[in-house]
């Protein structure tokens, strides 16, 4: 099958956070099936989505991710046995979080996959590239970046007093 | 600065026909820290091994990465070969840039990018990792085996003939469970009992297998190959060592009218005695809540028939503490019953049916009973309201089993085979009587089955009707069955003098407590789950726990057995070595930050974190901080997302590599 | 009705009505897997030439007018045995019960036409009445369907009993059902509801 | 609820057939209410909640309708009190599908140009008997118990069906027309047809359906040795009540299947055929009685079936 591929003017990078037992795997069987989906997603494996930090999502948006795809085993399907019930309770509440900062939740996606959903996980990846690519890109974490690195110097009154209390 | 080793495959053309290769090596080439990159057209053929292993000897590199296939696919391969090179494995990685790229993509340029995205964002992986050990672990080569029907008697005695110790705990007083109350099994209509007693004997004289009836699992502590499980031995009041089996307590014990449970309450026991004649072992127990001793605290008259004294009113529950490498579950099924369930109960009976109100009206074990030489009635037929042989009787398939509405969505795989039997049995010992079937699919898989189903049908003249029943109620001595054939279209009234049921098989009463005890899953209906449907039928995700019967999922006996002999297959092939390796994916804690917090301990489904105290040389407490046993723990790394004070790692995909990645970004 | 040949295909098969029936009652039509308890506790069941579970299966194979052109629908006392005792969860009250509406939106071509007729009269009386008037019902139906002389021995012994009322009044405020009527058929004239 | 503190009080919704063919119920309700000292209150202009021909071919109609008469009972204080079985059925079912249906709740305020009072209990007689007032208040209460009367209870089809919406009893074997039997002091009778359908409705459009399937009931009746049947429905009383004549000259003599077929008399042999009359009785008629009601203020002169002779020879009345 011969996809006919368009150029556009701006391509998203999607970063895909996913476990390595029903995602990974998920995302293998697209590939042995020989689906297509647009090459704007880069893949980090963990064991489980217990294992994500939501910090990982942040420092993704600050390091050039317009979009961010979390995807684990379905519930009740955890390898783990439990570990995608942590992962959903603690991205519920982060997600709220990231509502209150201001950042647009359709950027970031949560789904489940399992191995033997080859093409859900096209869909999954598909849609988020699709909806993030109108979105445009994400600024407003990479200055932040910027902003906020520092570097280490204690160079103001408060910040030596905050470091001797620490002792 | 790391020395590394970046490897592209071209996969023949799967990889190289989307993705630039000879670019990506390139790229790879051109990142710090990367001392070598080359591609080549098979990197997991011989040659291709070959050139890594010299790569990482000519280069002195310290970590390799081979950007090839899915890690799902070869990781195994790459990291022998870098092991077999003088590296450690775990510094060798894949990137996936054929399932994850070359396969997904069409546009060339798009696809080489990405695949030299991924290349980056590996090397980092590979620079940040450690060298790891695989963990060993030490194997007790005792078994455990809970529950004492067929599944458990086949896999103890399949362990015990290898030469290895099995513990079988029942939590009946006698071992033998359903296979033994059944009358003849199909499809070759053998007599239960006569395959059954030999291999009950064959547990009791077998020098590796340690009996315990009347017991059940307290606690289970431990991991793969060192688990601690105490055992509690409920009172008899018979002492074991003692007693001879004579039966004369049986004989003259004054309370004789208790229903016996394996006769499913239709034959009578005394208060002190053993579930059936062939029981094993032939001690008696005393049923305490029927004994008129413990009740009233007159009687004695067993203590004082007694010749050898084993008679103990004063006997206690005891414990013990077994030490066991592997535990093989089998505590099988019960059956589904049509009462009125109380309120709440995810399970509903049959108030259509009368709520088992209508003593004619009996479920399939019961009919065994009935069809068994050595039940209640010597073998004949007999209905137990009046006990005069039924011309009619009415088998219903499909009660509770394939019913949603009343909880239970399963098929439970049994009673097609069994209710053909039983109309067969019917048929044998009342000439003159009319056997009905009310059916919805006739399901007979497996050797001999549907020929068996079809025999009953065209030869032992069984009428099949293909629908259910609505509605059955009692008039006058007769039930009055109301069904429908939906091949002829129209509803069908039966008056009958016996209706048997095909009742759903259910776990066990307390499989759910058992579990919990175990650390092993469960689904809804409290049957057990296997770790893989297809290809771990028999293991448990708890590493060195396996499954055996009808506790997993309805079976036959042939199944039953088959399973039973894999569990003790993968028991010996644990046994097999005296030290186990395993996977060195595992959290560590460290301990100078740790603020003993036990967020970890809280979200660890495994149980892996255990709190550890650290004192001074005074032995005097300094704090007490989370540990984490490598044998117990499952690697998902649950408790390093969850630890506030960032104490907790899980080697393999620390903080610091994949920071790293998302920085390579 | 005749064994009709069934032709199967995309053609043949009226899925959308099928899914008018679902949305309507609520209820799947594919969850039934055919075990006939429905028609077995059926206490309409000798009356109709599609027993409930064979209504059902037409359903499933996308067959609604044959089930529309027969009279099973019309016969179900919606006593609601077959949905209370479905091990499916097949609510087959509620699925006749949408039959039932597709049929009379159609204008159905049934054979039965005395049950549609009483509930026609039934509905109408509402309408103008606010409540239903036994009396006014009976004697309506008598004269629609032709029947002058049926239950004619009852009428004057009910009368007599006081079970029929001779007169009645209307409802103080029959406005409002005119009104409950009358935006029904708009919101449907609209789409806004089936 | 403190006992005698504060008085139970209902409103009411009796609905046509108890304005009509059913008068003696609602007549029997209003008695039995007042002898217990329980208040009922009348829900002004209700209209018809539709009963099973508007639900047949138009859900929309009848869920308005009742909504609508849900809402103009929310004028009148206290839980609603329905005699009617069928009325009773469609008011709870319309509460139960609008309750978990928003699409269909939002097309039925349209409807009703106004929202849906969907939170009133609606309380079947029977309910408020057993459980409001209580089975031991009403043993309490009885004057005259039905000594000696042997009752069939009959549920039909809609007290207890479908099981999540009635909340009346369990869907398949209730026990609470038997509970308040006992209460009254009469003998329930154990008996097959139960909660078998009467033929409702088609009373109107094809009366061989209702003498066939109430034939069965009754010959059940007979053969579990009941002096009377009980009911909670007009519509059940009618077809038992009214139709019972016609259905002895229609089936003869008891059929043995108690399906009618044409055959059942040839079946049934020589002994002679069990024809006795079966009197229909309202629950609230026989309460009413054994609370020591006069028995001219409960209507049994609207009855076909005259159950005056049963209730002289139990010295009932």
């Amino acid at each position: 099958m011969h996809v006919e591929v368009t150029k556009h003017d701006f391509e998203p990078k999607i970063v895909a956070f996913v476990c390595t037992w029903c995602t990974y795997a998920g995302a293998d069987l697209a590939g042995t099936s020989r689906m297509q989906y647009p090459p704007n997603v880069r893949v980090l494996k963990f064991p489980c989505t217990g294992r994500i930090d939501p910090v990982f999502i942040l420092r993704a948006f600050q390091k050039g991710a317009d979009g961010v795809l979390v995807s684990g085993c379905h519930p009740g399907d955890c390898h783990y046995m439990a570990g995608n019930f942590h992962a959903r309770r603690r991205f519920a509440a982060f997600r709220a979080l990231l509502d209150f900062v201001g950042v647009d939740l359709n950027r970031l996606q949560f789904s489940w996959v399992s191995a033997a959903e080859g093409g859900k996980w096209v869909d999954v990846v598909t849609e988020l590239t699709e909806r993030v690519r109108t979105m445009g890109p994400m600024p407003e974490f990479k200055e932040l970046e910027h902003e906020e690195q520092w570097s280490g110097a204690i160079n103001t009154p408060e910040l030596k007093e905050a470091y001797d209390s620490i002792g | 600065m790391s020395r590394i080793g970046v490897f592209v495959c071209h996969c023949g053309e799967n990889i190289s026909r989307t993705v630039d290769v000879e670019q990506v090596a390139k790229a790879a080439g051109e990142i710090p820290g990367v001392a070598f990159s080359c591609d080549y057209k098979y990197m997991c053929s011989d040659p291709g091994q070959t050139l890594l292993k010299k790569a990482v000897a000519e280069h002195k590199l310290d970590g390799v990465l081979v950007a090839a296939c899915s890690p799902r696919m070869h990781e195994k391969t790459f990291r022998k070969a870098a092991e077999a090179a003088g590296l450690n494995p775990y510094l060798c990685e894949m990137a996936n840039i054929r399932e994850h790229c070359s396969w997904v993509h069409e546009d060339r340029d798009m696809a080489t990018a990405k695949a030299k995205d991924i290349v980056k964002l590996m090397v980092e992986r590979v620079r940040k990792g450690k060298s790891l050990a695989p963990i060993t672990v030490p194997v007790t080569k005792r078994a455990l085996v809970i529950g004492g029907g067929i599944a458990g008697i086949q896999a103890a005695l399949d362990i015990a003939d290898a030469g290895h110790r099995v513990v079988l705990v029942e939590r009946e007083p006698s071992i033998g469970g359903h296979m033994a109350q059944l009358s003849e099994t199909f499809p070759t209509l053998d007599c239960s009992q006569c395959i059954m007693t030999p291999k009950m004997v064959d547990v009791a004289n077998h020098p590796n297998i340690t009996l315990f009836t009347y017991s059940e699992i307290e606690k289970v502590d431990g991991y793969i190959g060192n688990f601690q499980v105490t055992v509690k031995h409920k009172a008899r009041s018979v002492d074991e060592s003692k007693c001879t089996g004579c039966g004369i307590c049986m004989t003259k014990c004054p309370k004789k009218k208790i229903p016996n449970e394996f006769d499913q309450g239709h034959g009578m026991r005394p208060a002190i005695y053993v579930p059936f004649p062939q029981a094993v072992p032939n001690t008696p127990v005393i049923d305490r809540e029927n004994c008129t001793m413990f009740q009233s605290g007159k009687c004695g008259v067993c203590a004082k028939v007694c010749g050898p004294g084993a008679v103990d009113y004063e006997q206690q529950d005891t414990f013990t503490v077994e030490d066991v490498g592997a535990i093989v579950v089998a505590t099988g099924f019960k059956l589904y019953t049509i009462d009125r369930k109380p309120e709440g109960s995810p399970i509903q009976g049959y108030g259509e049916f009368g709520y088992g109100t209508i003593p004619d009206i009996i479920d399939g074990m019961t009919f065994e009973r009935l069809a068994s030489a050595s039940g209640p009635t010597g073998g004949k037929i007999l209905r137990p309201s009046d006990g005069k042989e039924p011309k009619q009787v009415v088998f219903i398939q499909c009660v509770g089993s394939r019913a949603r509405e009343k909880g239970i969505s399963y098929c439970s795989k049994v009673c097609c085979m069994y209710t053909a039997k039983h109309t067969m049995l019917y048929h044998h010992k009342v000439h003159d009587g009319q056997a009905y079937v009310f059916f919805m699919d006739a399901r007979t898989p497996g050797k001999g089955y549907d020929e068996f189903w079809r025999r009953a049908v065209e030869e032992e003249e069984a009428v099949y009707i293909r629908g259910m029943v609505s509605r059955m109620y009692q008039r006058g001595d007769k039930i009055v069955v109301m069904g429908s054939d939906i091949q002829v279209g129209v509803q069908v009234e039966i008056e009958a003098d016996l209706v048997v049921l095909a009742t759903a098989v259910q776990p066990q009463d307390g499989a759910d407590l058992l579990a919990q005890k175990l650390g092993i899953s469960y689904d809804k209906y409290n049957f057990y789950s296997e770790a893989h449907a297809k290809l771990k039928p028999v293991e448990c995700a708890t590493a060195g726990i396996y499954l055996a019967g009808a506790c997993q999922g309805p079976k036959d006996i042939p199944d039953t057995v088959s399973q039973a002999s894999a569990a003790a297959a993968k028991v010996m092939t644990l046994f097999a070595k005296d030290k186990l390796e395993r996977d060195p994916v595992v959290a560590k804690v460290n301990e100078k930050y740790c603020v003993g917090c036990f967020a970890c301990k809280k979200v660890c489904a495994y149980g892996a974190i255990e709190e550890k105290e650290i004192r001074d040389r005074q032995g005097n407490l300094v704090k007490k901080v989370a540990y984490v046993n490598p044998g117990v723990c499952g690697g998902c790394g649950t408790c390093q997302a969850t630890c506030p004070s960032k104490s907790i790692e899980l080697d393999g995909y620390t903080d610091e590599q994949i920071m790293a990645m998302i920085e390579a970004l | 009705m005749k064994n009709k040949l069934m032709h199967l295909s995309n053609e043949t098969m009226n899925i959308g009505f099928v899914k008018k029936v679902e949305a309507l009652s609520g209820s799947s039509v594919r969850r039934c897997f055919q075990c006939g308890k429905c028609s077995a506790g059926c206490p309409m069941s000798t009356f109709m030439e599609h027993p409930p579970n064979r209504v059902v299966r037409l359903l499933q194979l996308g067959q609604g007018q044959r089930i529309l052109a027969g009279r099973s629908i019309w016969y179900c006392a919606s006593c609601e045995t077959c949905t209370t005792r479905c091990p499916n969860k097949v609510d087959l009250a509620a699925i006749m019960d949408a039959l039932r509406k597709l049929s009379w939106d159609a204008d159905g071509p049934s054979k039965e036409s005395y049950v549609q007729l009483a509930n026609r009269l039934f509905i109408e009386n509402i309408r103008t009445y606010g409540r239903q008037y036994e009396l006014r019902l009976g004697a309506a139906f008598n004269m629609k369907s032709g029947q002058f002389l049926k239950d004619l021995m009852l009428g004057p012994k009910l009368i007599s009993k006081g079970k029929l009322k001779m007169f009645h009044s209307k409802n103080k405020n029959i406005a409002e059902i005119e009104g409950i009527f009358k935006r029904i058929e708009e919101m449907r004239k609209k789409g806004e509801a089936l | 609820m403190t006992p005698g503190k504060k008085r139970l009080s209902y409103s009411y919704y009796p609905g046509c057939s108890l304005h009509a063919s059913g008068r003696e119920y609602d007549i029997s309700t209003r008695a039995l209410f007042k002898a217990l000292n329980v208040g009922l209150k009348e829900v002004p202009d209700w209209f018809c909640c539709g009963a099973t021909p508007a639900h047949n071919v138009d859900e929309l109609l009848s869920l308005s309708l009742c909504a609508k008469n849900l809402s103009l009972a929310e004028e009148v204080e206290g839980d609603l009190a329905v005699a009617c079985a069928a009325c009773f059925s469609r008011l709870k079912t319309t509460q139960h599908h609008l309750k978990e249906d928003d699409t269909k709740r939002k097309q039925v305020e349209v409807a009703i140009d106004g929202p849906a009072a969907l939170n009133k209990p609606v309380k079947h007689i029977l309910e408020i008997l057993a459980r409001e007032f209580g089975l031991a208040k009403l043993e309490e209460s009885v004057k005259k118990p039905l000594m000696g009367l042997k009752v069939a209870p009959y549920y039909g089809c809609l007290l207890t069906r479908p099981p999540e919406v009635p909340e009346l009893d369990d869907c398949e074997d209730p026990s609470i027309m038997e509970d308040v039997l006992r209460a009254l002091g009469a003998e329930p009778v154990k008996w097959s047809h139960r909660m078998e359908c009467c033929g409702a409705n088609f009373t109107l459009s094809r009366p061989g359906v209702v003498l066939k399937l109430s034939n069965a009931i009754l010959e059940s009746a007979r053969i579990a040795g009941a002096d009377c049947i009980m009911v909670a429905c007009p519509l059940c009383h009618g077809n038992l009540d009214i139709r019972q004549k016609e259905i002895k000259e229609a089936y003869g003599a008891p059929d043995s299947t108690l399906f009618g077929n044409i055959f059942g008399s040839e079946l049934h042999g020589g002994s002679a055929p069990d024809q006795r009359d079966i009197p229909i009785f309202y629950v609230t008629q026989l309460a009413a009685l054994a609370m020591g009601v006069a028995s001219e203020s409960l209507g049994f002169e609207s009855v076909i079936t005259d159950p005056k002779p049963l209730l002289r020879d139990k010295q009932l009345l």
